[in-house]
């Protein structure tokens, strides 16, 4: 691992530190860009540029703006509002972290990648773009998301709308009267 | 033997009566039911004795039910019992044309009486077990219906019901006396299970002995229900609620005879079985002498005839336990006659003291019924064992027979003679003899009912003469007729001395009963009884506690349970719905795990995600 | 391989905020920080086998995040008109 | 004959939708479809002629699931049941012309059970009946009508659930290429398999029978249904377990069958004895009825699990006689009813004096129940006897000391409502009354006298059964 790998490992575990304890939820925001922006470079450096591409712009540029928006929005920037309601659930939540990254750094080490890779040149575009349009592979999935983004547009649409007034409901029928053959 | 298809119709004719009369017979006058219900019943006599005359008759349907005919036949032995039947039952119609004389109940009373008369062809006729069982059941349903007709008295119901119920019980044995024959030998036809059991006059080679012993066993218990045998004999006393024909034809003459007619029919059964015999004479012999003891008591003119009918019938058990079943149907046939003459005797003082039943307040009555009087005497004497009458010569028979199987049987059943012989004469005396001790206008029967009466006054008479001792007429006319359809041994016929002996001795004994009889009662017509003699009434009356027995042991634990259990089937749905409302509750208890915190559920993920990966690296 | 291991750091710090985090927009901060470290642990695979695959998925994991996240603000909002807060906490109504 | 085979299964379908729809339609249009469907059924009977009636037509594909109608003596024996007492219940039983229709729809499904010859097929009418049922009871019960609704539907359900497993378990653990009944019996499954299979099959098959304990449900559903008895006496169709074993438990798994054999016999026997001891303790009819119905089909079960000829045709003969006889009971029960205004027994007494064709009518049904020979009642009870003798005799004996108590319980409740002083006028039969009761004792009569008619179409089935289950004729 380089000296920049490692100052960006290190620049990474900082900046989510911040997101999870900062007390301004607008500090913890930016702290996620940098977070993110931070990860576009490693992608970058892994052969990715695609996704680091759209990791900057869709991740840092779109989702954390709106984030922010919302904060702002909301002005709820204070990040500690009300009472704790479970007190006892900071060192749980301390060692439910740690035994989980124990676990999971215990299940990396015991895994070894092939000897000889295939070839990713470089995740351009040119190359991702046959696989995600190909019919054969992932082209159906890619409108199934394209749908969902649709749904979550209308979703997100009809959740904020402001409140409609509701006509009173129509009572009900009085109830038929059924014949009584003999 | 014929093939055809007049048999079934001797069935069909009162059938017929029973289902005209009981739609449209409300709408009929008066008389007419009861001429038409005769007129069938009359036809169905007919038609019998042509058939028999022509050598007998048989029809069936095969795989009535897979594997079971419907078959009839008519021999001699079902001959006999269809001129019974039908016979007697046409006499007891007549008569009861007077009888129930202006009963708004008259159509319904000549069409139940129809429906008792085909069923009992049927039970008389069927070949095959099943097919008699329908008869057996068939008269049981007319019984509950004669007994209840006047069913608006709760007493009458009653004692419809407990007649239907007790017969059941027997009727249980019978069924399941069809199971184990069926289970061993694959049918149920009687001429094929004879066939099979006893084909040359022996049980067949390799028999399954001890299902044939089970399988008698069990019909036996349903013949004992049928003929209201000890234990089972509780019901015929009250049986007495219904009518009077109805005790005379149903409860005396020809229905409680179908249980000696079964052991007769499946002779072929009982008669190289001296186990079940020995139960059967047992039986018999216990009722006899139980019936006897009882009739002592009654104060109710019907119910002392009701207790000598089961003294006779267990009579005609004995004959059969005994193995001579051609004697049983000899006192079936005398028994019939001169039964049925003292219920139409009693009947008709009834009807001439306008419904009183109780011999208390009866008496004197050889002044009023100039011929009532006659058949009563006829009737009590024949009962009694009088010589020369009909009574007397089948009794006579029974105690022969009896002699053979074992001295101290004869004993007991001549005890039982004198016994019935003093009881008939208290019967006589308290009804006829003395002073009249009631307030009514007697007045004698009209011809309707009174005709009959001659005839089986003749019958009663006479019909013993069918049937005399070998050493009086070497060869009588019914033993070897009906011993053509009957599977029996052939006994070593008693010494001419013996024979002779015998038959003096029961003449005696019935003389001198007979006599002493008509002494001391007229004491109790008089009011003048020993003090012992009273104490004895007392529990004679009260048939010697067997109906209070029953119910302390049997139907009041019965029914005390059959409370509880339904309370707790109650609760069997109250469990199962308990067993729902734990599964809730453990619900509920696990739904407290769900405290609403978002970030509990998701330190739940948390330690799941955890415990997952592990065991997927460990693995 | 060392991405791997930074990845699941940055996941287990994820999870320790949304453990840790009382308002809505702070624990879906978090989830993002988890969702990234799982794109991550996917990019480095893909680089290991040399696999585009796990890149087209990652993309997706970006566009599913985008709808995600576009539901999830709404939700957001639509309690906070209701509610007057964004306390997970609080926000109790089904429980057992 | 197809045609036909659809319009009886379906007609009813349609004619009950319609009621539903328009209920001006009117009790003439629910009598003229079941009495059309009780013509097709008594033409199919006539014209049998010991071959099946059939239908296939592949209906789900990837499943092999069809559409198929196997209509052989047995089905049309009990079509003609369900045909007839639907009838007569939709002719005589005063109730809203609603509930006509949900009758009708019940017929349907009734007689999709008897003809179905696929096992998703049946399965799908055996379910779909309960719908309707639980809606009469639900819709037009009495006062706790509700949580009877509730323990039915739960007692039904939970039967289904595990027959449901046993359904797929035994196609796929057996190795059948499809769902036919045909495919289904040509591979039995075997082993511990047959076992489960067969118990679950069981537990649905004893809640429809019903066999002690599960027949927990059935006094409250009676007792809870519109007293006019037209759901009651539908509900007495709907007892379908014996013709579910004998169809499908215990052709697919025979060897489940054996194992469960002897604890059937000594269920069934108790459920018999039972339920007649508990029907001497009931106070209103309903509840004496239906324990006398599980007393019946006790002794019915008796038969059919002894595994042998008679017995197996007995227990069919009798499902299909207690249909008949048993409606009609709670039918009339339903008109006596209406004229008391009580279904207790007791407080009314002494009405036969008033309406003395009422009381015939009554006495003879509850003869044919209590087995009178002669009557329907008798020559299944008696079959049943017979084949259950050859296996157990002491079982049988206890079993049918049920006799004795039916006897009792059914004549001491007669005598309650007729007989003794009379404390109550009521009128006696309508026309329309004469003319069920014609109709009803005819076929009483019919049966009891010429079982043959009936016998001779079961018993071949009957008799293939016991030689599967290796007992021959």
């Amino acid at each position: 691992m380089s000296l920049v790998e490692l100052l960006a490992a290190a620049l990474l575990l900082l900046s989510a530190l911040v997101v999870v304890r900062a007390s301004n939820a607008v500090h913890a925001a930016l702290a996620l860009i940098a977070n993110f922006l931070v990860i576009a470079a490693v992608y970058v450096g892994l052969e990715a540029r695609f996704v680091a591409m759209t990791q900057v712009i869709v991740y840092a540029g779109a989702i954390v703006v709106l984030f922010l928006f919302v904060i702002m929005l909301l002005s709820a920037a204070q990040a500690n509002v009300g009472k704790d309601l479970l007190p006892g659930l900071q060192v749980p939540a301390i060692l439910g972290s740690a035994a989980l990254a124990g676990v999971l750094i215990y299940a990396l080490s015991r895994f070894s990648a092939p000897a000889n890779p295939g070839v990713l040149n470089g995740g351009l575009p040119q190359a991702l773009g046959p696989l995600l349009y190909g019919p054969e592979k992932w082209l159906y999935a890619l409108l199934l998301v394209g749908f969902l983004l649709l749904v979550a547009t209308i979703a997100a649409v009809v959740l904020v709308e402001p409140e409609r007034i509701v006509p009173e409901a129509r009572k009900p029928a009085a109830e038929e009267k059924e014949l009584v053959e003999r | 033997m014929q093939e055809t298809v007049l048999l079934p119709l001797i069935i069909l004719l009162p059938l017929l009566g029973f289902a005209v009369l009981g739609l449209w017979g409300r709408r009929l006058p008066e008389p007419v039911p009861g001429v038409v219900a005769s007129a069938l019943v009359l036809g169905s006599l007919l038609l019998g004795l042509v058939l028999l005359g022509q050598g007998g008759a048989r029809w069936a349907v095969e795989d009535w039910i897979p594997g079971v005919p419907l078959s009839f036949v008519l021999d001699n032995l079902s001959g006999l019992m269809v001129m019974v039947v039908a016979g007697v039952g046409f006499l007891i119609h007549v008569y009861a044309i007077g009888y129930m004389h202006s009963d708004p109940g008259f159509s319904r009373f000549f069409s139940y009486f129809n429906l008792f008369i085909a069923a009992m062809l049927v039970l008389v006729l069927g070949d095959s077990l099943p097919v008699v069982f329908i008869g057996w059941e068939g008269v049981g349903l007319a019984s509950y219906l004669l007994i209840g007709f006047w069913y608006t008295e709760r007493v009458n119901a009653d004692s419809a019901r407990k007649a239907f119920i007790v017969n059941r019980i027997g009727d249980l044995g019978f069924l399941l006396g069809m199971g184990v024959l069926w289970a061993h030998f694959g049918t149920l036809s009687i001429s094929e299970l004879r066939e099979l059991i006893a084909p040359e006059g022996e049980f067949a080679v390799g028999i399954n002995v001890a299902a044939v012993s089970l399988a008698a066993f069990l019909l036996f218990i349903g013949a004992i229900g049928k003929s209201a045998q000890v234990p089972l004999m509780v019901w015929l006393p009250d049986a007495m609620a219904g009518p009077t024909p109805v005790s005379a034809l149903i409860h005396a003459a020809t229905m409680v005879t179908a249980g000696v007619y079964l052991l007769c029919r499946n002779s072929f059964l009982y008669f190289d079985l001296p186990d079940v015999s020995f139960w059967v004479v047992l039986i018999g012999m216990l009722t006899a002498l139980y019936g006897a003891l009882c009739a002592f008591g009654q104060t109710d003119i019907k119910r002392i005839v009701a207790y000598s009918t089961l003294s006779q019938l267990g009579y005609m058990f004995v004959a059969a336990g005994v193995g001579a079943y051609w004697v049983a149907m000899f006192h079936v046939l005398t028994h019939a006659f001169f039964k049925a003459l003292l219920f139409m005797s009693s009947g008709a003082v009834i009807h001439a003291l306008g419904g009183e039943q109780d011999v208390r307040k009866m008496g004197g009555m050889w002044n009023y019924l100039p011929q009532t009087r006659i058949h009563g005497l006829v009737g009590a004497l024949a009962l009694g064992g009088l010589p020369l009458l009909s009574g007397f010569w089948s009794k006579d028979a029974i105690l022969a027979a009896s002699y053979e199987y074992s001295a101290l049987l004869w004993f007991v059943m001549l005890i039982t003679a004198a016994l019935t012989a003093l009881y008939s004469m208290r019967w006589f005396v308290l009804v006829f003899m003395g002073k009249y001790r009631g307030h009514e206008h007697p007045h004698e029967s009209p011809a309707v009912m009174t005709w009959p009466n001659h005839v089986l006054t003749l019958g009663s008479l006479f019909a013993g003469f069918v049937g005399l001792p070998y050493v009086v007429q070497s060869e009588n006319l019914l033993e070897p007729w009906l011993n053509k359809a009957i599977v029996h041994h052939e006994h070593e016929k008693l010494p001419v001395l013996d024979e002779w002996a015998l038959i003096l001795v029961s003449a005696v004994v019935a003389l001198g009963a007979l006599y002493y009889g008509y002494r001391f009662f007229q004491a109790e017509a008089a009011g003048r009884l020993p003090a012992w003699f009273t104490r004895f009434q007392e529990a004679s009356l009260r048939s010697f506690y067997a109906d209070d027995v029953y119910n302390a042991l049997l139907v009041r634990p019965l029914k005390s349970l059959a409370k509880i259990l339904f309370d707790a089937d109650g609760g069997l749905l109250g469990g199962f719905w308990w067993l729902g409302s734990a599964t809730g509750n453990l619900g509920a208890l696990l739904a407290r795990l769900e405290t609403g915190y978002l970030r509990f559920y998701a330190a739940g993920l948390l330690i799941a995600a955890v415990l997952l990966v592990l065991v997927g690296v460990i693995r | 391989m060392s991405w791997l291991v930074v990845s699941a750091l940055l996941f287990t710090i994820g999870a320790y905020g949304v453990l840790s985090r009382r308002t809505a927009i702070l624990v879906f901060l978090s989830i993002e920080l988890m969702l990234n470290a799982a794109n991550l642990a996917l990019i480095a695979f893909a680089r290991q086998w040399g696999s585009l695959d796990a890149q087209v998925v990652t993309l997706f994991v970006i566009a599913i995040a985008a709808a995600e996240v576009a539901v999830g603000l709404g939700l957001i909002v639509a309690i906070f008109r209701r509610r007057e807060t964004t306390g997970v906490d609080e926000l109790r109504g089904l429980r057992g | 004959m197809d045609a036909l085979l659809h319009v009886g299964l379906f007609l009813p379908l349609l004619a009950g939708i319609a009621l539903l729809i328009w209920p001006s339609l009117g009790r003439r249009l629910a009598v003229a479809a079941s009495g059309v469907t009780f013509l097709i059924a008594a033409w199919l009977f006539a014209r049998a002629s010991g071959e099946a009636y059939t239908f296939q037509a592949l209906l789900l594909e990837p499943i092999q699931m069809y559409y198929a109608l196997r209509l052989d003596g047995v089905g049309l024996v009990l079509w003609l049941a369900v045909a007839l007492t639907t009838l007569l219940a939709v002719f005589i039983a005063k109730v809203p012309t609603r509930m006509l229709g949900w009758a009708l729809l019940m017929e349907s499904g009734l007689l999709g059970i008897f003809a179905a010859d696929d096992l998703i097929l049946f399965y799908v009418f055996f379910e779909a009946t309960l719908i309707p049922s639980l809606l009469m009871l639900g819709l037009y019960g009495g006062r706790e009508r509700l949580k009877a609704a509730y323990t039915f539907a739960l007692f039904t359900l939970a039967g289904s659930l595990p027959m449901l497993a046993a359904l797929f378990a035994v196609r796929y653990l057996g190795g059948a290429p499809s769902f036919l009944y045909s495919d289904l019996a040509a591979h039995p499954v075997s082993g511990s398999v047959a076992d489960w299979v067969f118990l679950g099959f069981l537990v649905a098959f004893a809640v429809k029978t019903p066999l002690f304990p599960l027949h927990a449900w059935l006094p409250s559903f009676h007792a809870e249904n519109h007293p006019s008895g037209l759901a009651d006496a539908m509900g007495t169709l709907y007892k379908v377990g014996l013709f579910a074993f004998f169809k499908w438990a215990i052709p697919l798994a025979p060897e489940g069958f054996a194992q469960f054999q002897g604890l059937l016999l000594v269920v069934a026997a108790f459920s018999a004895i039972y339920a007649a001891w508990l029907a001497f303790a009931a106070k209103d009819w309903k509840r004496l009825l239906a324990y006398g119905g599980v007393s019946h089909m006790g002794l019915g079960a008796l038969g059919l699990f002894s595994g042998n000829a008679e017995g197996v045709t007995g227990a069919l003969f009798l499902l299909a006689a207690s249909m008949v006889y048993t409606g009609g009971l709670f039918l009339v029960v339903g008109r006596i009813a209406e004229r008391t205004e009580t279904l207790e027994i007791g407080p009314v007494r002494g009405i036969a004096k008033s309406a003395p064709a009422l009381s015939v009518l009554t006495m003879f049904l509850v003869m044919a129940m209590i087995g009178l020979p002669g009557l329907s009642g008798f020559p299944g009870e008696f079959m049943a006897l017979l084949g259950a003798w050859k296996i157990s005799p002491w079982l049988t004996f206890i079993a049918f000391t049920a006799v004795i108590a039916a006897a009792a319980y059914a004549l001491t409740a007669y005598q309650a409502l007729f007989q003794e002083e009379q404390n109550r006028v009521v009128s006696d039969l309508t026309p329309r009354e004469w003319a069920f009761a014609v109709a009803i004792v005819a076929g009483v009569v019919l049966a009891g006298v010429y079982p043959k008619m009936f016998t001779q179409m079961i018993h071949p089935l009957s008799e293939a059964l016991a030689k599967l289950l290796g007992g021959g004729a």
